[in-house]
């Protein structure tokens, strides 16, 4: 097993626990979070890829894609943050269904 | 937020287990047969960088061979921004101070660090050209400084007006915008740096792209953060 | 100077929108609309531009950004498809400017609509433009952010809870794209489409990216069963945004499907992917248009309605993957249906949105005696309807004539029956619209307010605007058909063909 | 151009323009949409006698009046020929005089820009139907047509309007499905079709696909035989009688259930030609047809509100068409092309009547026609002329038909027709006769002696004169049914070009 396979494959496994968490847990901010976890796996496989070239210096396209990438990453999870804190104090709940209802997010037909 | 927050039924975490674990094995397949040994587009990068007017091949990738990503970042920032202003309430609210009485120390030393963040944001903007820096990381820093006044109570310096955030928020935006245009009248594509000019026209828009970015951070922060009053309001009812 | 004008459409096709979006911001509450108004129509004679250059040239245009020619730099390519898509951004954006200068009338509580706007104008325009897979997820991420923002702005409860549920599936959709992205430049060491389309080889890794791409993709379009958050999304936004997201914002990532399956690869590069895709499509059709038929808010029919038509998009996949010579009339049916059902669509929503705020509700049981009220509004809603049930002379038909030919000319007849089983159940839906709009009069029969003033002609006429431009499709048609074929898999070439 | 190609244009597009500029003078300008409506009809009129004009010229194999537009490889052309020219003028011509009638009849009724506007259109779909050059642009029109109805037919907006339109549109639209099916499927078998005399398959293709084109020919008849009311289904057609009396008149005897018969003479003669006979699939619609003249006379006997006992009279009626077209011998097409024009001219003549009976004296059933003869000399007159005819007594048009169609059917060697042709007359004699007796010789309800005016009772002249014409039209094309020109000979002239 290569250094890029332990990267690669640990960015693999962030991404498959961000997103059981994504689905499982209600909690607006838990998404939010799962959703960042899961960013985390996926910049973690393209710095994988970076390393593999057998040279000093890593191949630098896919460190700017994930400089690139964060950036996104933190505007749109600061704008979710922002709506699911406006969503509490409007409606005192920090979930998108009463509780008693919370089903995983692709199942529920809105 | 909400004390008690029930989980999903079994039946769902079930389900999402044998998704995820789909989804899993799929990963490791592709992870796995990833070829060792392709380089990618290094070697097309090594090759150009000498006309890219940086040294740094993170930098160069990020502010010339491919500086319309960038662009559209900055762009995605500034949006999630004006989305957060659009639902955070008035202006107003959004630069009351977070903390009215703030802590003594943490205020005496938010004022001694400041200065020290605001020049370690200067040699990252600087350092980007040739080693692992630049604007995003200058702009993070400075915009660390902006939040560690906000929660010492100096979240409003006395110049920002209402006009005068929005022009923090966008300049760096706008410059870049102007600079990518502006480069069109000399001939070029647009974003198409003029011979010789690449180095000076990226320090202007890593520049401005620093203001901005602190200027958005601290925005978000202090937009997203609870009035002081909100916050122990709630903490009365925890009690 | 025309010439060096010419030369730099296609980023000016970006830049237009991308430049006002902050100085409308700057601008504030009042002059905001203005610099919308004036950068949206521009942009409709850039997109025309852009559409004759590209029917000129007969093959597709690249625009090497910084003057980085591929595969360091970002290339942004106009061939028919993009050009089309373009044309109807433009078009449709410029209806909605204009019917949103009446509509929100409040200008203070609505003082960042104008930029949000601009951005998500712009966004579509650089994604329908984009040639590399990277900076295609960049412009996605610039169409979700501006797309949610506007479907929050209202601020109401029901608005902030669907835009956090389209928020949650967006953010989801991209992260799954952008792991899509890693795995194709780690197996091809490209990002751009052209190169990428070059040296794809039926490889686990790209195999697996392809997959994941089409899973986030899907989940941005709203395809059956990831369709949960486009109802309450749609439905609760305000209705010029309600019209845009179902007219555009939905075809976007249904755009770099129809790239990546039918211009990078092909339907088979995945083996049963275009049959799945096209199963879902067809059951998207039967649920969306069943959900329809049961909704009682017209908002929500219509948003239903949407996750009905985003069904016939997909037919597309497995038709072009079988249709062998006749890949043309599938792979045009999807286009034509994506240009045709935003004209149409956005109209309907238009017109929604004339009844809400003009009556303050939009029951469907209180709709009585509508034609009556708002001749103008419930004309521009039906000649929709026509197209959204694939009748002639509508764009809708033209899509259906290509689908049933596609589908009997490959011997796959069921996909005919789909096609037109969804145009029934469509004619099903419109009529619970417009049927109470021709019941008698009767004071207690209709909950429409006899005091309720005049709308502004603009927000009536540009509904109807659209609405007659859906319908002309089906008859003057062929330019666009014309346009949508320069340098596409339609002019009979499939670049990737699996082995 | 031509003045041939612009009565051709003018034809299509001036009813669609009518429609506009009355949608767009809207509900308050009542006298300007009138003026507006008139001279579009008069308009519409002239061009398609002048279509009719450029057809006779061209009869002899010479160059069409055409014109058309592009679209993919399927084309939307339009061309003035021998037998489109005959729906054309019936649908034009009528339309004037229905639109004089409808203005008169809707005075007092809310809605008229609505009403007359998708009239116009109805009008123009008709006559896009009937100058259609190939299957798709009629497939275009046909499926305007049904949609421009059905505003129509729940014009008042009562709820047994709407449970009409609702009935309506649960046969038209899938009707139109299956229509849709059948063309797609026949231009991907055999490529554009354009509608020639005498068939324009393939030559072959009956060979090859004889199953295929057997199913085409099902779904094109499914989809057809909804608005020509084939039995069973014509279910929509009495149910549409909800309609204002202009509606009923002009689209639920002419033009909306012609273009359905026209449908089907196109497609069996000027698609399939021979081929259909040689598919065997002529003599299960001729079947059919027959089938539906005895049901819909049977059914007619049995009703007592007038205008759905006109309407199973239509549905009977409407088959003596298709039952000529399928016959395919000379003499039974030229039987069921003339029937075309004769059974519009009549039918519309007693339906104008039955409208003008229910404003006037409120009479809406056949039992409450007594004596009506003595208030309305004038348009109880006209209503025989017109019921006479359509049994078939000389010289009024039906017989013409008729003894086309029964010496047609000889020739065909179909001599069970002629059962059929008799079992009809005799019910058609026996569901118009008590009416006509009931009229003339029975006396008046006694509630109309107290009335304020017990006397004469005729309607407004703008009602009067239009069924006045229509009967006299209806007796002139029987009276002079061997004059040059006249519907009948035009008839056997297509005839003789299509059975070639």
């Amino acid at each position: 097993m290569s250094q890029t396979d332990i990267y690669t494959l640990a960015g693999a496994a962030l991404f498959v626990i961000g997103l059981y968490g994504l689905i499982t847990r209600p909690h607006l901010i838990h998404k939010i979070l799962a959703l960042n976890i899961m960013s985390g796996g996926v910049f973690l496989v393209f710095v994988g890829i970076a390393r593999r070239v057998m040279s000093p210096d890593p191949d630098p396209l896919p460190h700017a894609m994930v400089l690139t990438g964060i950036v996104v990453t933190v505007s749109s999870t600061a704008y979710a943050l922002a709506l699911a804190k406006r969503i509490y104090s409007e409606t005192g709940m920090a979930a998108l269904d009463a509780p008693d209802v919370i089903e995983e997010p692709e199942a529920s037909s809105g | 937020m909400a004390s008690v927050m029930p989980k999903s039924p079994r039946s769902v975490r079930l389900a999402a287990a044998a998704l995820c674990a789909g989804f899993g094995a799929l990963l490791v397949r592709a992870v796995l047969a990833i070829p060792e040994d392709h380089p990618g587009l290094a070697p097309v990068v090594a090759e150009r960088i000498a006309e890219s007017g940086v040294e740094h091949a993170v930098t160069a990738v990020l502010l010339n061979f491919r500086s319309y990503d960038t662009l559209l970042e900055i762009a995605v920032l500034v949006l999630a921004t004006i989305g957060v202003l659009s639902i955070a309430g008035s202006h107003s609210s959004v630069w009351a101070p977070v903390a009215e009485e703030a802590d003594p120390v943490l205020s005496a030393l938010a004022r001694l660090l400041a200065p020290f963040m605001v020049l370690a944001s200067g040699y990252l903007l600087w350092a980007g050209e040739h080693a692992p820096g630049g604007a995003f990381q200058a702009g993070s820093v400075l915009g660390a400084a902006g939040v560690l006044l906000a929660l010492s109570g100096y979240a409003r310096p006395a110049w920002v007006s209402r006009f005068g955030l929005r022009v923090v928020i966008s300049v760096g935006l706008i410059v870049f915008l102007a600079i990518a245009v502006g480069v069109m009248f000399l001939g070029g594509a647009l974003l198409e740096y003029p011979d010789g000019y690449a180095k000076a026209l990226v320090l202007i828009v890593e520049t401005w792209l620093t203001v901005s970015i602190g200027a958005i951070l601290v925005s978000l922060f202090i937009a997203s953060a609870s009035p002081i009053e909100e916050l122990r309001a709630r903490a009365g009812d925890g009690r | 100077m025309a010439e060096a004008l010419l030369a730099h459409m296609p980023a000016l096709a970006v830049v237009v929108p991308l430049v006002a979006a902050p100085i409308a911001f700057l601008a504030g509450a009042r002059w905001g609309r203005p610099v919308a108004l004036v950068a949206s129509a521009l942009s409709v004679p850039v997109a025309f531009a852009l559409a004759w250059l590209v029917s000129a040239e007969g093959e597709k245009l690249r625009y090497q950004i910084g003057g980085w020619e591929a595969p360091l730099g970002i290339g942004l390519v106009v061939d028919g498809l993009s050009a089309t898509m373009l044309l109807v951004t433009a078009v449709v954006g410029f209806a909605v400017t204009v019917y949103s200068l009446g509509y929100f009338a409040d200008k203070e509580r609505y003082r960042f609509f104008w930029a949000l706007w601009l951005f998500l104008l712009a966004s579509m325009a650089a994604l329908f433009l984009s040639a590399d897979v990277f900076n295609l997820y960049v412009c996605l991420e610039l169409v979700s952010v501006s797309a949610v923002a506007l479907v929050g702005l209202s601020g109401q409860r029901d608005a902030l809870v669907a835009a956090m549920r389209y928020m949650l599936a967006a953010i989801l959709g991209s992260i799954f794209y952008l792991l899509g992205v890693a795995l194709l430049y780690g197996a091809f060491g490209v990002l751009d489409l052209a190169h990428l389309a070059a040296v794809l080889g039926p490889d686990v890794t790209g195999q697996a990216a392809f997959a994941l791409i089409t899973v986030g993709l899907v989940l941005k379009t709203a395809l059956f069963p990831a369709h949960f958050w486009l109802p309450p999304a749609h439905a609760n936004a305000p209705s010029p945004v309600s019209a845009v997201l179902s007219a555009l914002v939905v075809k976007g990532s249904f755009y770099i499907l129809l790239r990546l399956w039918t211009d990078v690869g092909d339907p088979s590069y995945v083996p049963g992917m275009g049959t799945l895709l096209g199963v879902l499509g067809a059951m998207a059709i039967v649920w969306g248009s069943v959900q329809a038929l049961l909704q009682e808010r017209l908002k929500m029919l219509v948003a239903y309605s949407t996750v009905a038509q985003i069904g016939y998009l997909f037919l597309l996949f497995p038709l072009v993957e079988i249709a062998g010579s006749h890949v043309v009339d599938a792979w045009s049916a999807g286009v034509f249906h994506a240009v045709s059902h935003a004209l149409a669509k956005s109209a309907m929503f238009l017109a929604a949105g004339a009844v809400l705020s003009r009556f303050g509700h939009d029951r469907i049981d209180g709709l009585g005696g509508l034609s009556r009220r708002a001749p103008v509004t419930t004309m521009a809603f039906g000649l929709s309807g026509i197209t959204m049930m694939g009748l002639p002379p509508s764009g809708g038909f033209v899509v259906k004539w290509l689908y049933i030919t596609a589908a009997i000319e490959s011997g796959a007849w069921w996909w005919a029956i789909v096609v037109l089983a969804g145009g029934l159940l469509a004619a099903g839906y419109v009529a619970r619209v417009v049927v109470p709009g021709f019941a008698k009069a009767r004071d207690d029969a209709s909950d429409l307010d006899v005091d309720a003033g005049r709308l502004p002609r603009r927000m009536e006429f540009a509904a109807l605007a659209l609405a007659l431009a859906a319908l002309a499709l089906g008859v003057l048609g062929q330019p666009v058909l014309d346009l949508m074929a320069v340098g596409s898999p339609a002019s009979g070439v499939i670049p990737w063909t699996g082995q | 151009m031509d003045w041939a190609v612009i009565a051709l244009l003018a034809a299509v597009a001036l009813p669609f323009a009518t429609a506009a500029a009355i949608f767009a003078l809207g509900e308050a300008r009542t006298t300007a949409r009138s003026a507006v409506n008139v001279v579009g009809a008069a308009g519409t009129a002239v061009a398609v006698l002048a279509c009719a004009a450029s057809a006779w010229q061209g009869r002899a194999g010479g160059p069409l009046a055409s014109a058309g537009i592009g679209l993919l490889d399927i084309g939307f052309g339009f061309e003035a020929d021998m037998l489109g020219a005959v729906f054309a003028v019936v649908a034009g011509v009528l339309w004037l005089v229905t639109t004089v009638y409808a203005i008169a009849y809707m005075s007092h009724s809310p809605d008229r820009a609505r009403f007359f506007g998708f009239f116009s259109i109805c009008v123009g779909s008709a006559i896009g139907i009937a100058l259609s050059e190939n299957l798709i642009t009629f497939f275009v029109f046909y499926e305007m047509l049904t949609l421009a109805t059905y505003p129509l037919v729940v014009h008042s907006g009562t709820p047994a309007a709407l449970r009409g339109g609702r009935t309506y549109l649960m046969y038209a639209l899938p009707a139109g499905a299956a229509l849709a099916l059948g063309v797609v499927w026949l231009h991907v078998l055999a490529g554009p079709v354009s509608f020639v005399p005498g068939g324009a398959l393939p030559l072959g293709l009956a060979a090859t696909h004889p199953v295929q084109l057997t199913a085409i020919f099902a779904l094109l008849m499914l989809g057809l035989g909804v608005k020509a009311a084939l039995f069973p289904l014509h279910g929509w057609l009495p149910a549409a009688m909800v309609a204002p009396a202009p509606v009923s008149s002009l689209l639920h005897a002419v033009a909306v259930v012609k273009a359905g018969v026209f449908g089907i003479a196109r497609v069996v003669l000027e698609v399939y030609g021979p081929d259909a006979a040689l598919l065997g699939l002529t003599l299960p619609l001729a079947a059919l047809a027959a089938f539906t003249i005895v049901f819909g006379s049977v059914r007619a006997l049995a009703q007592d509100d007038l205008k759905k006992r006109l309407a199973f009279s239509t549905v009977a009626q409407l088959s003596y068409i298709v039952l000529g077209v399928a016959l395919a011998s000379p003499l039974a097409i030229a039987a069921g092309i003339a029937h075309l024009a004769h059974h519009a001219a009549l039918k519309i003549t007693m339906f104008f009547t039955a409208g003008v009976v229910a404003e006037e004296v409120g009479a809406y059933r056949v039992s409450e026609l007594d004596g009506l003869g003595r208030r309305m000399p004038v348009t109880m007159a006209a209503f025989s002329v017109a019921a006479l005819g359509i049994v078939g007594i000389p010289p009024a048009a039906g017989f013409a038909s008729k003894w086309l169609l029964g010496t047609g059917a000889l020739d065909a060697g179909a001599g069970w027709v002629v059962a059929v042709l008799a079992a009809s007359t005799l019910l058609n004699a026996a569901y118009f006769f008590p009416i006509i007796h009931r009229a003339w010789f029975r006396a008046p309800r006694a509630e109309w002696a107290t009335g304020p005016d017990p006397g004469r009772a005729e309607a407004d002249l703008r009602m009067v004169v239009p069924l006045v014409l229509t009967a006299l039209a209806g007796l002139a094309m029987g009276v002079l049914a061997g004059a040059a020109l006249s519907p009948a000979r035009w008839a056997l002239f297509v005839a003789v070009m299509e059975a070639m």
